[in-house]
């Protein structure tokens, strides 16, 4: 069509002007004195350094890759057992969010510690892609019209039959955003095992190496080289989404109010299976320790974490510094969210109102999902100081993608016909968004709060990590220095069990608001 | 025949480990009877971690957390020499905004890597300074904001990070902790004691030929980094020139009159009482320099 | 009583709890469809003829009482094959052709379509969409849409028929010629067809017998039979006899 | 020609190139329908109706021609608030309750619901959905629903209607009744309506107009007045005149 060809060359017209704002204020040295390399340096650079490049891109390639195909398919499969299967879906809800929440600056030298060769790298790569396109999956299937749904069922479809026909295919897009957003991750995930890992070749490895030489240019490059390889996978999936977009929108509104869900009915039941799904997480990681054989004073049992917090001479010690680290990261985590969120929530409205410069601004948002921040942060801290702002900063850099794309998603794929209504009585764009697209794409709302949520916690303790020196970000970090492994698994315990807490909270409030509005939850 | 060995360095592959790569090039270790794997380190490795999981039979470490795992943890490691007689790290700062004592950090602002807060805390006190009037920050190796001003020092090897200035246009200015009384070895040789046990002959002959080694690597430390460019510092993102500072800014602190990885009672007791300031209650029975003496 | 391969309910009665009302949608409603009969259901909007029909279908679960058809449970009937359904709302699949949505039954039961194509092709020849086989549903008009359904429906030459105002957005020669060719698929499958309409005449020209429904509660008042032979010309619509039946069965329908 | 606030179409065009087929969905299309008239289209399924509707809309673009609504672009005259529709798919918002789906257009145009509340509670009781206020779209039988959005076409009293075969989904007796009531509405209003039906007697009773499509291309063949006097008495359904005027619109519309 005649309007996307124009998009397309406005889209590449946004690009270029901000490219040449960047270089401008790159060559001026206006951003933080002059740590913000101008794209020609950052380029020239490059070349410079381009008989490194090869094998390290090589051995990031491979292992995220490999991670990225791994964990997509655990990840759908997964998706599709818990969208037919409510109880597996809460029984495994623990370990999902685990999966997500671990903090990888925790596992990462753990992995490293018990898998050998590429292991950790691909692990980190596929834990990293995990959760994500699991998510997309379940809100995909879920949320497949009934309509469509019941003509199969007429027939004596199966389940199964059902799900191929319909809800699979319905979920397609949803999983193509879960990929999209799985790509980036996945590259970040081999790199950040890099830096726990000690292998000599790839761009976390390189990037290691070129971090203590005062180089941003190098940086720049390192991460862009990283964003390339992201954005493309990105893109790939991106294309393929909308392709398949148009065909899947309802092209009649769905008003069909769902079966109540039958909820596992007796009192007993429900306590059964809410201490098996609390249990479950407990239980595995126990089962995964005494399998890998890791030595006592490294890998720590639930047991070992409760005998360290609660039973050991030191308990009140390692208690009172990890509450004081708790008081100081919590608050800022429950302002972190709502920020992540509410920014990802403008962009997601950004594609609506004003699709240009929303794909203008996705190249930046890649770099921010696959520069680590390692190296992003120096150049932050000079910006922004120290301060809280920087801690929102990170936070939003580490939460916002995933809940952007899931929210853009859900706002494509409403129907044209409803998005009608409020356009023929004369209805400003933004009634369209409050009146219809927003409700319409409620459930996906809630499903990208559930993303941001667990996400949050681990921006702030980045955030710590890396410059504000407070928090259990700062006190992870400086037990792995003491091999204090007790506080350091307390912590990563701690932070995915406060995860979980707010997750479940977001599912509640999720199931009470989608069921008074007669809409299907995926939770 | 040579038997196998496993060492864990503590960075990532730059002249701090030129004497090992000297060794390996020249067969040193192999004329040792040693068939020895050289791991990598960087940021987020913990060599104490690799040798508890058996991955290592040896890594270089810094004494401070080694022997606060000890003490803490109950970790059964021994130390059985020292690369650096005095420990490299130290206070770096702009020479136009120059630190040149502990003094000098009053109202400064500090960058330190977490692990290493209650050194320069111990170091603060033992110079009489409240730590509380310096401004401590994170330190994630990245010198940027030390240039660029935002921090006005920063802990880090006083071997390498002034050159790292120097190219980024500035002149640096540092001085040592250990000079200040903070008085510890580094890249201390660790082992478990059962390696110790079982594999003592092999850790002897590892101290020997890397005592070769270094001696030989230091003598002219010029000669030995550009060897290495296109195979152990390969694809590191670090340049040969950095390489050949570090090598020259290092071998005064590694030198010793008992020879290389000497661990001297004197140096066992300043290492120890140093950490005990920090409240690391050490004791001389965690170094075994028994292996030294077998050279 | 009925034969037991046609449609049975007994004693269904159906309350919705909604959010806004409690509604008893149906009370006791008896019907018999024995097998190879033509049943219609009229009354007016809302009186529960689409959640009768979804409740033989399986689709909706009955408070009271028993459905069977073709003598079993509604959706062990689905699964042998014999069921053929157009829903009020076309409920295509968006993302298939016309082509790919009128083959969605025969995949479902496991029937390969490639060889089955001249019976996808003639059904859509059959609603008039030749030419349309590769457009998507939001390629079609409203009507257009409807028919792929009803062409989904009789795809499979169902043993037992179900159609829920099936021709409610035709114009009315179109609705005619499918009332025609309605009635010819369903004498020569030999099915058993449940129709909900609101055309009294439509009804009164396919059925044997007219089910009658008054609302709140939703149920039947009374059931007309309907003395035409088979098979019945168009020309039947204008017959006096006809409008007679047609008369009758308005003021059943709209007196009580 | 017209006066400049009803709506004309001069030489509308429009192709649609689908996935599986391009279709000439209008050609050359003029029609103006003055202020205050009752304009109906009538046509075989898929000649092009809605598509006549929506670009009158400013919902779809024409290739070639010119679209005024009340002497303006579409979607500046729905800017002002003059405008009421019904789409042939009920588009109901599934989230919102009857009751908040018949205030949309009141939101939209930034009127407070909450003063007009006595005006949508008319207009629920007008359709026959006392006692349903607070259901959910999916909570309603599917004519339940088209009668909801009859009822959000009107709630404005908008001085242009669109209203795409609203009543298809309904019984004879409520048929006739929302036609009687529509024509009241109309009436009162004084506003210019189109309105796209199957129904020639219905188009015919509501109408000034009645505009006969055919297609393939999509196009207007014949535009037949209807001389009879305002207001109409349902009784005219039964008048021999009407039937006559039914008849002549009926043999346009089939034979060409
Ligand atoms: N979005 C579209 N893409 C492609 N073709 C379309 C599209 N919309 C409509 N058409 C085609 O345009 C023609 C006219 O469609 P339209 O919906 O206007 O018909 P209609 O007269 O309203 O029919 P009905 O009475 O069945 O609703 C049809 O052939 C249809 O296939
Ligand atoms: N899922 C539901 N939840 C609550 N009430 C419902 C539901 N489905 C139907 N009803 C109610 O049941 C009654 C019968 O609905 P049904 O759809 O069977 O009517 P119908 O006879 O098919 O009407 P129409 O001719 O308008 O399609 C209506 O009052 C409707 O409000
Ligand atoms: C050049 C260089 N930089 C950092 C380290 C690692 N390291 C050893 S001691 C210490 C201080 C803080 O832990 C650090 C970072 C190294 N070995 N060589
Ligand atoms: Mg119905
Ligand atoms: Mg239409």
């Amino acid at each position: 069509m005649a309007g996307e060809g124009a998009g397309r060359h406005a889209g590449l017209r946004n690009a270029v002007i901000l490219l040449l704002v960047w270089e401008l204020v790159g060559q001026l040295g206006i951003v933080a004195g002059g740590a913000l390399p101008p794209p020609s340096d950052i380029l020239i650079r490059l070349w410079q350094d381009r008989a490194d490049y090869p094998r390290h891109i090589g051995a990031t390639l491979w292992a995220s890759a490999l991670g990225f195909v791994i964990g997509n398919v655990v990840a759908i499969a997964g998706g599709i057992l818990f969208a037919m299967s409510p109880l597996m879906l809460r029984l495994f809800r623990g370990i999902n969010i685990a999966a997500f929440a671990l903090p990888p600056i925790a596992i990462a030298p753990i992995l490293a510690l018990t898998l050998s060769g590429m292991a950790p790298r691909i692990t980190l790569a596929a834990l990293g892609v995990y959760f994500v396109t699991m998510t997309a999956t379940v809100i995909g299937i879920s949320q497949a019209d009934s309509r469509a749904q019941d003509v199969i069922r007429a027939y004596g479809g199966t389940r199964w039959k059902v799900l191929r026909l319909v809800q699979l295919r319905s979920a397609v897009p949803s999983i193509l955003a879960g990929l999209r957003v799985a790509a980036p991750n996945a590259v970040l995930g081999a790199i950040l095992a890099e830096f726990g890992g000690g292998g000599r070749w790839g761009l976390g490895t390189y990037l290691l190496g070129s971090l203590g030489r005062a180089e941003p240019d190098r940086l720049w490059g390192i991460g862009l080289v990283a964003t390339v390889i992201a954005g493309l996978s990105y893109a790939g999936f991106a294309v393929l989404s909308h392709r398949m977009l148009g065909a899947t929108k309802a092209v009649t509104l769905n008003t069909a109010v769902p079966a109540g869900q039958p909820r596992p009915g007796h009192v007993a039941e429900r306590i059964a299976v809410a201490l098996v799904a609390i249990t479950l997480p407990f239980t595995i990681w126990w089962a995964l320790i005494r399998l890998s054989g890791a030595p006592a004073m490294i890998a720590k049992t639930p047991v070992d974490v409760f005998t360290y917090l609660f039973l050991s001479p030191a308990s009140s010690t390692a208690q009172a510094k990890l509450l004081a680290a708790l008081g100081q990261t919590l608050p800022i985590t429950f302002a972190g969210m709502a920020a992540g969120l509410g920014f990802a929530f403008l962009l997601a409205i950004g594609t609506k109102l004003s699709p240009r410069a929303t794909q203008a601004f996705m190249p930046i948002a890649l770099v921010t999902q696959t520069m680590p921040l390692v190296a992003l942060t120096p150049l932050l801290v000079l910006i922004l100081g120290r301060g809280t702002s920087l801690t929102l900063w990170i936070t939003i850099s580490v939460t916002f993608f995933p809940a952007f794309v899931t929210l853009a998603q859900g706002i494509s794929l409403v129907p044209r016909s409803a998005e009608e209504l409020p356009r023929v009585y004369g209805g400003s764009r933004w009634q369209e968004l409050r009146l219809v697209t927003i409700p319409a794409s409620l459930p996906y709302l809630f499903a990208a709060t559930r993303l941001t949520v667990p996400r949050a916690l681990l921006g702030v303790m980045i955030a710590e990590w890396l410059a504000t020196g407070r928090g259990i970000g700062n006190l992870l970090n400086q037990s792995r220095g003491y091999l204090d492994y007790g506080m350091i698994w307390s912590v990563a315990a701690v932070s995915v069990i406060l995860s979980v807490v707010f997750f479940q909270i977001v599912v509640v409030v999720e199931r009470r608001v989608l069921a008074r509005l007669g809409m299907t939850t995926s939770e | 025949a040579t038997s196998p060995l496993t060492m864990q360095a503590a960075w990532i592959n730059d002249a701090e480990f030129a004497g090992y790569f000297l060794g390996l090039d020249r067969g040193y270790f192999t004329d040792a009877g040693l068939d020895l794997e050289y791991l990598s380190g960087g940021p987020d490795v913990i060599p104490e971690s690799t040798i508890i999981a058996g991955r290592a039979d040896l890594a270089l470490t810094t004494p401070d957390t080694t022997i606060k795992a000890i003490t803490e943890q109950g970790a059964p490691f021994k130390i059985i020499g020292a690369q650096y007689q005095k420990n490299p790290i130290g206070i770096v700062s702009l020479a136009k905004n120059p630190i040149n004592e502990p003094k000098d950090l009053i109202g400064k602002t500090l960058a330190v890597p977490p692990v290493n807060v209650i050194s320069v805390e111990a170091m603060l006190k033992m110079n009489g300074i409240d730590p509380s009037q310096v401004n401590i920050v994170p330190y994630a190796y990245d010198p940027t904001p030390l240039v660029k001003g935002e921090i006005d020092a920063s802990l880090d090897f006083t071997t390498n990070v002034p050159f790292t200035i120097k190219q980024a246009g500035e002149d640096a200015t540092s001085f040592l902790l250990y000079d200040f009384g903070y008085t510890i070895y580094n890249d201390t040789v660790v082992v478990t004691e059962q390696v110790l046990a079982e594999k003592r002959d092999l850790l002897v002959a590892w101290l020997a030929a890397s005592r070769k080694a270094w001696a030989e690597n230091l003598a002219d430390p010029s000669v030995w980094p550009p060897k290495f460019a296109e195979t152990h510092f390969a694809g590191t993102g670090r340049s040969i020139e950095n390489e050949l500072y570090f090598n020259a800014a290092q071998k005064p602190l590694m030198e010793s009159a008992e020879g290389y990885f000497a661990l001297t009672g004197d140096g066992i007791e300043k290492c120890l009482s140093a950490l005990g300031e920090v409240g690391i209650v050490g004791s001389a029975d965690m170094f075994d320099t028994s292996l030294l003496a077998e050279i | 009583m009925t034969q037991p391969d046609g449609i049975t309910l007994s004693g269904v009665s159906k309350t919705f709890t909604g959010r806004g009302k409690v509604v008893e949608a149906l009370r006791d409603v008896t019907l018999s469809c024995p097998a190879g009969s033509f049943t219609s259901i009229i009354g007016p909007s809302g009186c529960g003829k689409s959640t009768v029909m979804r409740i033989a279908l399986g689709l909706e679960t009955a408070n009271s009482g028993a459905v069977r058809i073709a003598g079993e449970a509604p959706l062990d009937a689905a699964k042998d094959g014999v069921t053929g359904v157009a829903f009020q709302d076309a409920a295509l699949l968006p993302w298939r052709s016309v082509k790919r949505n009128v083959e969605v039954p025969l995949e479902v039961l496991g029937r390969k379509p490639a060889r089955e194509r001249d019976q996808v092709q003639a059904m859509i020849e059959l609603v008039g969409l030749s030419g349309y086989e590769n457009s998507l549903p939001g390629e079609l008009s409203g009507g257009m849409r409807q028919r792929v359904a009803i062409a989904r429906a009789l795809v499979t030459h169902p043993q037992v028929l179900f159609m829920d105002e099936p021709f409610g957005a035709l114009d009315q020669i179109l609705r005619r010629q499918m009332n025609v060719e309605l009635q010819r698929i369903w004498a020569d499958t030999g099915s058993t067809a449940l129709l909900v309409t609101h055309g009294i005449d439509e009804a009164v020209f396919l059925s044997d017998r007219v089910v009658v429904m008054h609302a709140d509660p939703g149920r039947i008042v009374d059931i007309v039979d309907v003395p035409f032979d088979r098979p019945r010309d168009p020309s039947l619509f204008s017959d006096l006899v006809f409008h007679e039946v047609c008369d009758n069965i308005a003021e059943v329908l709209h007196g009580g």
